[in-house]
């Protein structure tokens, strides 16, 4: 091959690519870094979101004990990555838009709903995806990476309305990279250029297949570059990192600098403390130290660490926080153990009119229900 | 519930082929209400591969008449999205064998988003798609796959025949409250022209039309086959004396059940014609609740005439595959003499 | 054609539940065929979400039980060009709900490679999903859309009700020379158990089963509505006297029109159980498919207890989506009354 | 931002990657660059590599001839292109496979295939699929980007039946880049290292999208990075220079050094001379003179400049190949004309074997053409 050939190809093809540890404001324990800035945040914003990422990890301790007793149905969990979720959701304003996916419980909470909507879809009751005509959230995306085109498509609408104060933020984890609607998504933010931010949750696993099975590249933040965007790494651990970074891509999400394009893939540097799902069992595949080294970068410990260190936080303070969470879980689940639903349900809002033939097959149901009773549709299949 | 939809006797008509009867009813919609866009493979400077959307480009400008990226499941979920901020996405399929890449974006979302959150959020959207063979188009160019999407509940399915209910069905599909795949019969894209009123106008998505009245036995299809139908139907009057009526559904989802069972009422013979395969195709469902409905009225096996379990052949022979006038007329005569 | 499948009088059987026997079935298969590969997402270590795949990669290493990146169209696409290589790839969709990624793979080429061809290129392959609701899963956890793939011509539909089908069928779906989409009743991989011998066999992908012998009624379904569905013919039996006869369709596409028009002359009356939505499911091709065959023979109209045309609710109402006894109970006396 | 973060994000983010010029060993004219090595290719070789382009280009012109004379159907030509479609065959082994879109007729002829089964399809006989057994060419691909998982597949079953030596050699464009499957087989190639080169005919447009809006990435060959690939970039109008790089791609991807891995993504910039199809009118999105620049580049006249300074090419074979070109050109047209279709071929090769459902439909359709003849088929619906 020439030697220009040679020289060219190095430059075109060198596949090693961003190995940089990802950004961090607190070091591990809890301490600013020298040359960090805090973001500007006021004592009550970083006390609440203290008490937002606690309420969550309590919120994940009680679902998961509720569905051991059988109360709820299957969960997913997210202890130890309550720092990134409600880090990101703080750094939204209120007419920006959440696309979640069936973990970012606490991300959708601090964007405006009740901690009793989430778990009404545990129970089997849609409410919880009856979202309050203020809170700008999405319900949860299950099938992989399909909101990422769907969260584009939504920031183009805005943008073309005019509306680029009203971003878009949208969630997936590192195993939806992996999935063509990642891709197409991404594609077209780029090609489009919409007001959109891209959180790569990246955990570590996808269920039992570990990050570097997903694919062969360094970084997940590099793939921005097959897209003409920019890509960040984060520790997601860090949730005065994650609210910077997230809220600098929101602001160039709405207000770019003439160099500048608006969305942005941010890799949230992060791990799966737990199982899967509630239906999961990591102990299968994976070893349960490899979690250490992680728990050690605790974003709830080092929150707390930095606000005792700067003194906002104390333990009276930690008391009444704590008092709080428990009054307001035990509310939620209260409430949300009181729903019901009316199997006419069933056939409301599939269409915005109801068709002839779905009315037809709601009535037939309640002249069984009527005829047989409602206990005869309980039978236990299986 | 039915109607023969005959063009409007407005003073201010064009003399359209059907194509360009789309094409009329984009501009139309896109004249009065500017939250409607058009994306698509092709569909800005180009007007379209088959200039469906000729001159929009020029008259709305590339932010409502966009030229995506080769990517149909980016251009259905982004059509979700932009129908989710206020719009009203026209999202093109170059062909409907080009849509199974976002078959997952329409049946578990566009479908659902209204029943997933209770009736909050809605994406009415239209995915238009030429479909169906005869024009001697390569492999994958003729797929009529309408069954795939009439099985998903929470889309709406429609399928025009002529010129005047192309621009009526789009005009009321645009306008739906719910996500709707329109159907292009691409063989009769230009085959026909007939007075299109140049204002707007709906055809309701509800209902099937009868093009032809008839006493002895009818013949429900849809789209491209409407015409082999209507021949075949002339033939047998003229040659045989049988008396068909036939039904042309139009919306095949949800279905006219009314205006098939009414008719079937008064003929108590049926014969189904569709160019998909007939193995599972819209055919089984057309046959199968005319006699849940209506057994006792009939006189003889409801039949299909279709497209066979086989893929399209290459053009060669896909005038063997299409159902022809023959092939319609024969069973004709074979439901009228059983 | 038909046959009632009991579990073969063989000495060494293994008494197993219906994943067990999938399990087993992969296993005896990669036992005695290298050409054999399993992938998917989880499959390996995790040996499955259901643990279909338990312990095969122990076995068999990760050669040959291969975990997969989160893609669907990656996971079909390659095992169509691993099958093209000479191996034998039975790919893994977690949930039938989220095979639609993969929907162009398995319509555009997998089904169509060996009549593109002309019969150079095949495919033998299987996509393994487990179907269907009743389990409490989230949303698109629950999806049934057999009638997608039966609509398509150049693939094969399968679906067991017993852990012994179950192991005989996948045998012979991988045997199979063409592309087979088998589909696995979750609701009852866990629900009995069965003596399933332990060495290899095949049951055919030709032959529906009787799983009851009647007389007045035939009830047509297959994978998990066929327990409710033999729970409902008892009942009427024992309660009003009416004799009913149960098919278990188990291969899908083809059907064994054999089989389902010959209980259909005996019984002249028909319900077709199954939990897919009603509207354009195969349950309309199995109604259709009888009357076009046996209208002469037929007492009452052929009527369908499948899910309703709405997307399969949250699990605190899908006891009332899923076809149960008490459905079917009543459209059984409904027909046998007609 | 923090100092510390501020300098992360520029590594981690910089949007701008390779913008280097295409690899050439030809200089626009056919002189060898300077430092330039040509490929080690015989005369003899370097010769038929001419003659199988001029004969590509010839049969372009002979089949959109064929079109407007009605007596094929839609054809996509390849004019502009041969020069990478000869030479990537080129460097293919008879056992490597070769997975082509509509477009590379000459990659498909070069790897095997007679003219006259090129010819079929357009003329809608199946026979030019049912490939010769020992000729590795698959069925052109018409869904965009569905080759790239199979072609992968392919080489995957390859890798694991220890026959790395048949790599799998996969074309595609511009436009498929922007697709889902693109996306997944690049990265599940990456992922399981598999013997396959991945080659982009970039002709700067699908259809009438030019490459600047199907992607904001600046270079085609930049995407790899994204799947941990090396991607190069290579001027696809250098029959020599397509010729090294996809033979060194090929000898990677079967017998990587330890630091290297299999797959490959080679951009080999083109330009598409004319329509995308027959049915296909470029004049209504791009202008005319904008071929210009890519025609001064054209691959046959700087071959033929190279041979002819080199002294092997001359007036006398010049002729010679002409004349081959015409005698064969004619003989497959002839061939292609007297190719007829069974109706029953519709129903065979569905299934391995006939379901009875179909020989049903095949007996029904035989028992209509013998009761009404075959012209009542033949009548035009439109
Ligand atoms: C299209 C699709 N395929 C498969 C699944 C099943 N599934 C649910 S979660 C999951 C893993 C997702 O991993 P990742 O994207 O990393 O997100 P995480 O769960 O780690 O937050 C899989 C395979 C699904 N929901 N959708
Ligand atoms: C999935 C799919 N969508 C759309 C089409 C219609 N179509 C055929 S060729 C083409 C453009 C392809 O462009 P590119 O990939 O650059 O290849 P080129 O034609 O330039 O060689 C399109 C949109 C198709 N064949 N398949
Ligand atoms: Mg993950
Ligand atoms: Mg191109």
């Amino acid at each position: 091959m020439s030697a220009q050939k040679e020289a060219e190809r190095s430059v075109n093809s060198d596949p090693t690519t961003i190995t940089d540890d990802p950004i961090q404001i607190l070091d591990e324990d809890g301490n600013v870094l020298p040359n960090a800035e805090v973001p500007d945040l006021s004592e009550g914003q970083l006390l609440s979101m203290y008490e937002d990422i606690k309420l969550a990890r309590k919120f994940d301790q009680r679902a998961i004990s509720l569905q051991r007793q059988g109360r709820v149905a299957t969960y997913a969990p997210m202890t130890g990555q309550e720092g990134t979720q409600v880090a990101t959701s703080y750094a939204l304003d209120d007419c920006d838009w959440l696309f979640p996916t069936y973990r970012e419980h606490a991300a959708k909470y601090v964007h405006g709903m009740s901690l009793e909507s989430l778990l009404q879809p545990l129970r089997g009751y849609r409410d919880g995806y009856a979202i309050p005509d203020d809170v700008n959230v999405m319900p949860e995306y299950i099938p992989i990476a399909t909101q990422l085109p769907q969260a584009m498509g939504m920031a183009w609408g805005h943008k073309k309305q005019g509306r680029t104060d009203e971003a878009v933020l949208c969630h997936f984890g590192d195993g939806a990279t992996s999935e063509g609607d990642f891709h197409e998504g991404l594609n077209f933010a780029g090609v489009f250029d919409v007001p959109a931010v891209f959180v790569c949750n990246n955990n570590q696993w996808a269920i039992s297949v570990p990050r570097e099975r997903q694919t062969a590249s360094e970084t997940i933040a590099q793939k921005a570059r097959a897209y003409g965007l920019e890509g960040v790494r984060v520790d997601g651990l860090d949730p005065l990192a994650m609210y910077e970074v997230t809220r600098e891509a929101l602001r160039k999400a709405k207000n770019p600098t003439d160099d500048e394009r608006r969305p942005t893939l941010i890799e949230a540097v992060q791990y799966r403390y737990g199982a899967h799902t509630t239906a999961d069992d990591p102990s299968v595949y994976r070893e349960e130290d490899e979690a250490e080294p992680w728990r050690q970068k605790d974003p709830l410990d080092r929150l707390q660490h930095y606000l005792e260190t700067e003194g906002i936080l104390d333990e009276e303070r930690e008391a009444e926080i704590d008092d709080r969470i428990e009054t307001q879980l035990g509310d939620a689940v209260d409430a949300a153990e009181n729903a019901s639903a009316d199997p006419d349900e069933i056939f409301e809002h599939v269409y915005d009119e109801m068709p002839d033939r779905l009315r037809e097959q709601r009535d037939e149901l309640n002249a069984l229900r009527e005829k047989y009773g409602d206990d005869a549709f309980s039978e236990v299949l299986e | 519930m039915s109607s023969a939809a005959t063009p409007s006797t407005e003073s201010s008509t064009d003399n359209l082929s059907l194509v360009e009867a789309v094409r009329d009813g984009l501009y139309t919609e896109m004249s009065t209400d500017e939250r409607v866009v058009v994306l698509g493979e092709d569909v800005g400077k180009n007007g379209g591969v088959f200039r469906a959307t000729d001159g929009l480009y020029e008259e709305f400008g590339a932010g409502r008449v966009v030229d995506t990226p080769l990517a149909e499941s980016g251009i259905v979920g982004s059509a979700i999205g932009l129908s989710l901020s206020g719009m009203r996405p026209v999202a093109e399929m170059q062909f409907m064998g080009f849509i199974y890449p976002a078959f997952d974006q329409i049946v578990s979302h566009a479908s659902r988003l209204r029943s997933r959150s209770k009736g909050k959020y809605s994406v009415p959207m239209v995915i238009r798609a030429p479909y169906g063979g005869g024009i001697r188009a390569p492999e994958h160019h003729s797929e009529s796959k309408e069954a795939f999407f009439a099985h998903e509940p929470g889309l709406k399915v429609v399928c025009p025949s002529t010129p005047y209910d192309a621009k009526g069905l789009l005009i009321a599909s645009i306008r739906d409250p719910d996500p709707v795949i329109f159907l292009e019969p691409k063989l009769i894209y230009r085959a026909f022209r007939e007075d299109v009123p140049m204002e707007s106008y709906e055809v309701p998505l509800a209902d099937a039309a009868i093009r032809r009245e008839g006493s002895d036995v009818t013949v429900y299809t849809w789209g491209a086959m409407t015409r082999p139908s209507l021949i075949a139907a002339d033939n047998v009057a003229e040659e045989y004396g049988v008396d068909v009526e036939v039904v042309d559904l139009r919306t095949l989802s949800p279905l006219d059940v009314e205006t098939i069972v009414d008719s079937f009422q008064k003929t108590g013979r049926a014969v189904i014609v569709h160019e998909a395969p007939k193995t599972a195709g819209l055919g089984a469902e057309v046959a199968t609740t005319i006699q849940e409905n209506a057994v006792l009225y009939q006189e003889a096996p409801i039949e299909r005439v279709a497209g066979f379990d086989t893929p399209m052949p290459l053009h060669a022979l896909e005038d063997y595959y299409l159902p022809q006038a023959v092939r319609i007329q024969d069973q004709i005569l074979e439901t009228a003499d059983f």
